[in-house]
C-alpha cells in the first residue's frame, strides 16, 4: 500500500494550542450575565429523603433551587434508565444528587447548599456484592439485585478438569478505582442564537449528552446542542451524565447562562468507578501444558447503578479466558447492584479485571507442571484461525505469537536463569 | 530483603459496544469555499489523539495534504454521530466511516469534474492532491479551489457510515461473535521486592502491543507509557478506601497516582499486521495498553517473593501481610 | 477576613496582639485547611516577606534557621551538604518542588504533623524553638514542644528553630518510607546523629522517629540500647528489635502497628546505615 | 479588598483584590490567564503551576495578596514576540501533550529547571516534574521533551 500520511508522527494538530495554554476547557469560559451551579449530594448511602428548599431559596442571591419537582422527565442512564436526575424518593449511594443551586456566585451556592434540609430516613444497605446477590438482601432497585448475568457454556468443563493433570484454583478480587483525569467536571449552559439550550461541557459522547438531556427535558433532539469543549482525559469517567442535565434544565428554566465546575473531591464522587470484581477460577491442563477446561464466576459491584454494567460483565466473560484456546469453558459473569459508588466504564472495560486471574493462573499451572511461562503461553495462544469461548473465529490479524516473542527476546523468562522462584 | 523477580502478561481485547448492538460511526466531508475539506464527525478527542488519527486517515484517503482539511468535531448541531470515545472503537468505526464518506466524496469530486471538465463519465479521474485529474490526458484538471468557486461551500458533500460486524450471542451459551476486531499485546516486567517495606520497584519492561497498523507511532507510544503508568496505579498504588459506601481517599493527596518518579522507561514494540477491514489495517488500542501489565507485575512479584497476591492493590501492607501469612502456612507445612 | 503583610517582625507581633490572626508563611498546609473548613481566621498574618525570618545563620556555636526559611533554601544551603545532610534530605523529600519552594520549616513545626519530615532531623539536634509576642522572647525545646504538647499561644509568633552545631564526626542521617516516590507523606520516618569512637563504639547517638506515634520523637531507650556498643550487624538487628518493642508499646492496637513495626526495619537500617557510611566509608547491610 | 502591585509575564498590575483570594483565582479571574488550572486545590496535581520569583509554586496555595511586589510567570509568558518557547516546541514535537491539562503547568516546570539545571539527568528531570500529575502519557513523552528542550 502507498501511504502518504498514514503511519507518520504527524505533529498533534491540537498540540499547539494546550502548550500555550489557549486551548479551553468548560471552566475558561465566562459568558455575560453567567451564573453558578452547585449539587446537593447525599451523605448517606441508602435511605428515603424529604427535601425542604425553602429557607435557601430565601438566601440573597440566590436564583432557583432545582430538584426532582422541576425535571419534567426525571430519569437518565446509557442502558437502564436507572439514574434520577434529582432523586426524589430514595437516595442509594453517598453523592447521589438531589439538588441543584442556582446563585449570582459560587460563595452564595455553598451557603445555599447548607440551607437545604434533607430528612434521611435510612434503611437497610448492602455493601458486599455476594450478600447482594441473596434473596433476603435489602433491594437497591426494584426486587432484585442482579443487574446481569452473562453466561459461556462450551463443551463439558467437568470432563475437562477430569482430564487434567494439572488444576489451578483460585479467588482473584480487584477493587473499585478512579479514572483520575486531570481535569474536574465543568460546564456551562445557555440558550444560544436558535432557542437550542446549549451546554458546552467535555464529554466523550456529545451526541448522548444531547439524547439525555433532550429526553430530561422532554424536547426534540433538534433543540438542544451540545458543544464539547477540550477534554482533560476522561478513560470511561465522562461517559455517563454528570451535571449536563442539571445545567440545561438550569438554562431552560432560568434562560441566562449557568456555569458549575466540580471540585476534585465532588469529582470522585460525581462519576462512575472502575467495577470491583471477585472472580472465582479453575483452570486445567494436560501433563504438556495445553489448557484442557476453564471455569470462572465473576462477581461485579456496580454499585448504586447499572450505567455500563451489563456490557462491562459481558466483557469480562468474554474475555475471562485470556487470548487461549480452551476446548471447555464455563463462565458466569454476573452484575450486581449495592450501595457503594456506581461503576460504570473504564479503559478496558471489564477486559482489564479479568487477566489479573487468567494470568496468574496460567504461571501457576506452568510452575506445577514445571514449564516456564513463555512456553506454556504459547502453546495456548489464540493464532489465525482459532476459535474463542464464544464461538467466533479469529480469521485475521492475530499477531500475538509475534508480540510474545518480542518481549521473550528482551527478557528471560526461561526457569534455568538465576533468581528464577 | 530485596528480591528480583520476572513477569510476563498477555491479554487480548474486543473492540466496539459488540454483541450486536448498532456500533455505527457518520462522517461529513464537504468542500469548503477556499478548496479546503471539511470533516465532520462526532468522534471527541479526549486527549488520546482522535482528532489527528482521523484527520490522517481522511488526508491519506482523499490524498489531500493536512493542512488542507478542517477537522470538526465539538458541535452536535454540525457533525453526525459517530458513537462514543469509548470501547477502543474511534480509530476503527469513525476512521472506517471518514474513509467510506472520503471515498464518497472524491466520486462527488469526480462527478463535479466530469461536469466542468465536459467529460463523458468519471473513470479515470484521479484525485490527489486538491486536483481532480484525468490520468491519461492530465491536461484536463481542475482544483478544489476552482470547483468550490463553482459550486460554493456546502455544495459538494458526502456522507459515510460504518456499521460494525457484531452478532449478538445465545443467552444460554454465550456463543456468539461479540467484538471486532480482536486486539493482542504482551508485557514484560522485571521489578524487587523489597520484603521488609513491602515497596515493588518496577526496574524494566518490554511491552510489545498489536495496532494492525499505526496510524501515527508517537500517539501508540504515548498510549502505551500512559496505560503502562495507569496501570501502574492501579495495581500498585490507587485505593479509594471504600468503607460502607463511603470513599475516604478522594482527593489527590490520599488516592495516589504514579508521578514522574515512579515511572520508568518502557521499551514499547509496536506490532504491525493489518487488520482487513480497519481503515488501513489500524486498530483501536487505547483500552488495550493498560491490560497485561497488572497481571505481568504480579507474576513478577510472585517470581521474586513466592507470595501469590491475588487482591488488589498490592499495597506495601498488603504484600507484608501476604508474605507473613505464606510463612506461617508453609511453617504449619 | 483580613489580611496583612507583616514586614518586620516587630509588626507582627503587634498585629498578633492585636488581632489573634494566623500566622501564614508558606500556606502549604494552612490554605488547605482553610478550604476545609478545618481552620477559620479573620484574619491572615504574611510573614514570607520577612527577611530575618527567611534566613539561614550560622554562628560560632549554634546555628539558627529562621521559621519561614523554606525546604528549597536549606537544600541549596551549602551548610547542609556535610555533616548535616540528614536535614537536607529529610527536606528534599517534602511534598514536590512547588512544595518546597513555599513550604518552610516553621511551618512544619507549627502544623504539628506526625508526619512531618523536617522534624526528626531537627529533634536530633536537640533543637529550641524561639518564639515572641508582645510579651517578649520564649525559647522551648522542639522535643518537649511535642511530648509536653506545649502549645504556642495564639500572639506568639515562631521567629527561628535553633540548635547547636555537631562535631564533624557527628552525622546526621534521615530515612523516610512513602508510598510513592514524590509527593509522598511519610508512612514513617527515622533520624539519626551518630558519632563513634576511635574503636568504633558508638560515641553519640540520638534517634528521632516520625508517624511512629502521634507526634515526632526521639527514642532514647533505642539511644541507651545503642551507646558503646560496635555497630555490628548483630547489635543492629537487636536495636532494631527494641525499636519494634518500643513501638508496639507505643502504638498497641493501632491498625498500622503490624505493618510499620516490620517496615521499621528497612527505615532505621537505612539511616544508621548511611551515617556509618559516611563515618567509615562502608556499607554494612 | 486589599491594593496589590505584581508582575505578571512582564506587565505590571495595581489590583483591588478580596483577601481570601488565591493566586490561582487572580490569575485565572482578574487577568484571564487561563491557561493555569486547577486541577486539586491542594498542591498535588501542579496543574495551576507557575513561576513566582523564579520558582514553581502552586497558585492555588499562595494566597493572592501574598503576591504582592512579587514577579510571575505563568505559561501565557512564554512566548516572545509571536515565536513560542523551545520547551513548549519540544513538546510539540514529541509528542508530549495529549489532554493538555497538566501541559501548561508541566511546561512551566520544566522551564524553572532547565533554568536552574540547564543540563539535567532523566533521574533530575523526573524529580523537576514530579510535582506535576499527569494522568495521560505515563510521562515518558514529557522528558523526552524536556531532554530536548536541554540547552536550547
Amino acid at each position: 500500500m502507498n501511504l502518504d500520511i498514514v503511519g507518520r508522527n504527524i505533529l498533534r494538530i491540537d498540540a499547539l494550542s494546550k502548550v500555550t495554554g489557549k486551548a479551553l476547557y468548560p471552566e475558561d469560559i465566562f459568558m455575560d450575565n453567567m451564573v453558578y451551579g452547585k449539587t446537593l449530594r447525599s451523605k448517606v448511602p441508602h435511605a428515603y429523603i424529604r427535601i425542604d428548599t425553602g429557607k435557601a431559596e430565601k438566601i440573597d442571591g440566590v436564583i432557583k433551587v432545582l430538584t426532582h419537582k422541576d425535571v419534567p422527565n426525571n430519569e437518565h442512564g446509557v442502558i437502564f434508565k436507572d439514574h434520577e436526575v434529582f432523586c426524589s424518593e430514595k437516595v442509594r449511594r453517598i453523592g447521589d444528587p438531589i439538588a441543584f443551586v442556582v446563585a449570582k456566585n459560587k460563595k452564595i451556592c455553598e451557603l445555599a447548599l447548607k440551607e437545604i434540609l434533607i430528612e434521611y430516613e435510612e434503611i437497610e444497605e448492602v455493601f458486599c456484592p455476594i450478600k447482594a446477590m441473596k434473596e433476603d438482601s435489602p433491594k437497591v432497585h426494584g426486587d432484585t439485585n442482579i443487574v446481569y448475568h452473562y453466561k459461556i457454556r462450551k463443551g463439558d468443563v467437568e470432563e475437562g478438569f477430569k482430564n487434567s493433570y494439572a488444576i489451578a484454583e483460585n479467588i482473584y478480587r480487584t477493587h473499585m478505582v478512579d479514572h483520575a483525569f486531570l481535569q474536574p467536571e465543568a460546564g456551562i449552559s445557555f440558550i444560544d442564537e436558535e432557542g437550542r439550550v446549549t451546554v458546552m461541557v467535555a464529554t466523550q459522547y456529545p451526541h448522548y449528552d444531547r439524547e439525555e438531556i433532550a429526553s430530561a427535558l422532554e424536547l426534540s433532539e433538534e433543540k438542544v446542542r451540545i458543544i464539547n469543549t477540550n477534554i482533560g482525559g476522561a478513560f470511561g469517567g465522562r461517559e455517563d451524565i454528570s451535571l449536563q442535565i442539571h445545567l440545561a434544565l438550569a438554562a431552560k428554566v432560568l434562560n441566562r447562562p449557568i456555569k458549575a465546575i466540580y471540585s476534585r473531591e465532588e469529582s470522585f464522587i460525581a462519576h462512575a468507578k472502575r467495577h470491583s470484581m471477585i472472580m472465582k477460577y479453575k483452570t486445567g491442563a494436560d501433563r504438556d501444558g495445553k489448557l484442557l477446561a476453564m471455569e470462572a464466576e465473576i462477581v461485579g459491584d456496580t454499585g448504586a447503578y447499572a450505567s455500563w454494567a451489563t456490557n462491562v460483565l459481558r466483557k469480562s466473560g468474554v474475555h475471562a479466558t485470556g487470548p487461549y484456546f480452551i476446548p471447555n469453558v464455563k463462565v458466569d459473569s454476573i452484575a450486581v447492584y449495592t450501595n457503594n459508588p456506581f461503576a460504570g466504564a473504564m479503559r478496558g472495560f471489564g477486559a482489564t479485571q479479568v487477566p489479573i486471574a487468567h494470568e496468574q493462573q496460567m504461571d501457576i499451572l506452568a510452575e506445577k507442571l514445571g514449564i516456564d511461562p513463555i512456553a506454556i503461553r504459547m502453546k495456548n495462544i489464540f493464532k489465525q484461525g482459532s476459535i474463542t469461548a464464544t464461538g467466533q473465529v479469529l480469521t485475521d490479524s492475530v499477531p500475538l505469537d509475534r508480540c510474545i516473542e518480542k518481549v521473550a527476546e528482551k527478557i528471560d523468562f526461561s526457569l534455568e536463569r538465576e533468581e528464577a522462584y | 530483603m530485596k528480591k528480583r523477580g520476572r513477569g510476563i502478561g498477555l491479554s487480548f481485547y474486543g473492540t466496539g459496544y459488540g454483541n450486536g448492538f448498532p456500533d455505527a460511526s457518520k462522517a461529513k466531508v464537504k468542500l469548503l469555499k477556499d478548496g479546503k475539506v471539511g470533516i465532520y464527525v462526532g468522534g471527541t478527542e479526549v486527549g488520546q489523539g482522535a482528532k489527528t488519527v482521523l484527520s490522517q486517515i481522511g488526508s491519506e484517503t482523499l490524498k489531500l495534504p493536512l493542512d488542507k482539511i478542517i477537522f470538526i468535531s465539538e458541535d452536535t448541531s454540525l457533525m453526525p454521530d459517530s458513537g462514543t470515545a469509548a470501547a477502543s472503537r474511534q480509530t476503527y468505526n469513525t476512521g472506517n466511516a471518514i474513509k467510506i464518506a472520503c471515498e464518497n466524496f472524491k466520486n462527488r469530486l469526480r462527478e463535479a469534474a466530469r461536469e466542468q471538465l465536459k467529460l463523458n463519465a468519471i473513470h479515470g479521474l484521479t484525485v490527489e492532491k486538491g486536483e481532480i485529474y484525468l490520468e491519461f490526458f492530465p491536461q484536463k484538471r481542475i482544483s478544489f479551489k476552482e470547483l468550490s468557486k463553482i459550486y460554493g461551500d456546502d455544495n459538494i458533500e458526502a456522507e459515510g457510515e460504518f456499521i460494525a460486524q457484531t452478532i449478538e450471542m445465545d443467552p444460554e451459551t454465550g456463543q456468539g461473535a461479540p467484538y471486532w476486531p480482536y486486539t493482542f499485546n504482551a508485557c514484560g516486567v522485571e521489578l524487587e521486592v523489597d520484603t521488609i517495606t513491602g515497596l515493588v520497584e518496577i526496574e524494566r519492561a518490554v511491552f510489545a502491543q498489536d495496532v494492525g497498523r499505526a496510524i501515527n507511532p508517537h500517539l501508540v507510544e504515548g498510549q502505551m507509557d500512559g496505560g503502562f503508568a495507569m496501570a501502574l496505579g492501579y495495581v500498585l498504588f490507587e485505593d479509594l478506601k471504600l468503607e460502607k459506601g463511603k470513599i475516604y481517599n478522594n482527593k489527590f493527596s490520599k488516592y495516589l497516582i504514579p508521578t514522574a518518579m515512579d515511572m520508568i522507561q518502557i521499551e514499547n514494540i509496536i506490532v504491525e499486521e493489518p487488520e482487513y477491514t480497519a481503515p488501513f489495517g489500524a486498530k483501536g488500542i487505547g483500552e488495550p495498553v493498560m491490560i497485561p501489565v497488572g497481571p505481568a507485575i504480579l507474576n513478577a512479584i510472585y517470581d521474586a517473593i513466592g507470595v501469590r497476591i491475588t487482591e488488589l492493590p498490592v499495597t506495601p501492607e498488603r504484600l507484608i501481610k501476604a508474605i507473613e501469612e505464606d510463612g506461617k502456612k508453609k511453617e504449619e507445612i | 477576613m483580613q489580611a496583612y503583610r507583616g514586614k518586620t517582625i516587630e509588626e507582627v507581633i503587634q498585629l498578633l496582639a492585636k488581632y489573634k490572626g494566623k500566622v501564614i508563611a508558606g500556606g502549604t498546609d494552612l490554605i488547605i485547611d482553610l478550604r476545609n473548613g478545618k481552620l477559620t481566621s479573620d484574619t491572615l498574618i504574611d510573614i514570607s516577606s520577612i527577611e530575618e525570618l527567611r534566613r539561614v545563620e550560622e554562628y560560632d556555636e549554634t546555628i539558627n534557621i529562621g521559621a519561614a526559611t523554606t525546604f528549597t533554601q536549606i537544600i541549596e544551603n551549602p551548610l547542609f551538604q556535610e555533616n548535616l545532610y540528614g536535614l537536607k534530605r529529610a527536606c528534599n523529600t517534602v511534598g514536590s518542588p512547588q512544595i518546597r519552594n513555599k513550604g518552610t520549616i516553621g511551618g512544619n513545626i507549627a502544623n504539628g504533623s506526625p508526619a512531618a519530615d523536617s522534624i526528626p532531623p531537627l529533634l536530633c539536634l536537640d533543637s529550641i524553638i524561639v518564639l515572641e509576642s508582645i510579651k517578649g522572647k520564649r525559647e522551648i525545646g522542639l522535643e518537649d514542644y511535642y511530648k509536653d504538647n506545649i502549645s504556642i499561644k495564639e500572639d506568639e509568633l515562631i521567629i527561628s528553630v535553633q540548635f547547636k552545631k555537631p562535631d564533624k564526626g557527628q552525622i546526621l542521617s534521615f530515612a523516610k518510607l512513602g508510598l510513592r516516590k514524590a509527593l509522598a507523606i511519610s508512612r514513617l520516618s527515622i533520624a539519626t546523629l551518630l558519632e563513634l569512637d576511635e574503636n568504633n563504639k558508638v560515641k553519640t547517638i540520638k534517634i528521632a522517629s516520625g508517624s511512629l506515634g502521634r507526634y515526632p520523637m526521639r527514642e532514647p531507650i533505642v539511644e541507651e540500647f545503642l551507646l558503646g556498643r560496635e555497630l555490628t550487624v548483630d547489635v543492629t538487628d537487636k536495636a532494631v528489635k527494641v525499636l519494634q518493642q518500643v513501638m508496639g508499646e507505643r502504638l498497641g492496637g493501632r491498625s498500622t502497628l503490624p505493618y510499620k513495626r516490620i517496615a521499621v526495619e528497612r527505615i532505621f537500617k537505612e539511616a544508621l546505615g548511611d551515617g556509618l557510611k559516611r563515618l567509615k566509608g562502608v556499607e554494612i547491610w | 479588598m486589599v491594593e496589590i502591585k505584581l508582575k505578571v509575564n512582564g506587565k505590571s498590575y495595581i489590583l483591588e483584590i478580596e483577601e481570601d483570594m488565591r493566586l490561582l483565582d487572580l490569575l485565572r479571574e482578574k487577568l484571564g490567564l487561563l491557561g493555569v488550572k486547577e486541577g486539586c486545590s491542594e498542591g498535588e496535581c501542579g496543574a495551576c503551576t507557575v513561576i513566582m520569583d523564579g520558582k514553581v509554586v502552586n497558585s492555588c496555595l499562595v494566597m493572592a495578596f501574598q503576591a504582592e511586589g512579587s514577579s510571575i510567570t505563568t505559561i501565557e509568558g512564554l512566548e516572545k514576540e509571536g515565536e513560542i518557547h523551545p520547551i513548549q516546541q519540544a513538546f510539540i514535537e514529541v509528542g508530549a501533550v495529549q489532554c493538555g491539562y497538566c501541559t501548561p503547568g508541566m511546561i512551566l516546570s520544566a522551564k524553572a529547571l532547565l533554568d536552574k539545571n540547564p543540563n539535567p539527568t532523566e533521574e533530575e528531570i523526573r524529580e523537576g516534574i514530579s510535582g506535576n500529575l499527569c494522568r495521560c502519557t505515563g510521562y515518558n513523552k514529557i522528558i523526552q521533551a524536556v531532554e530536548k528542550g536541554k540547552g536550547v
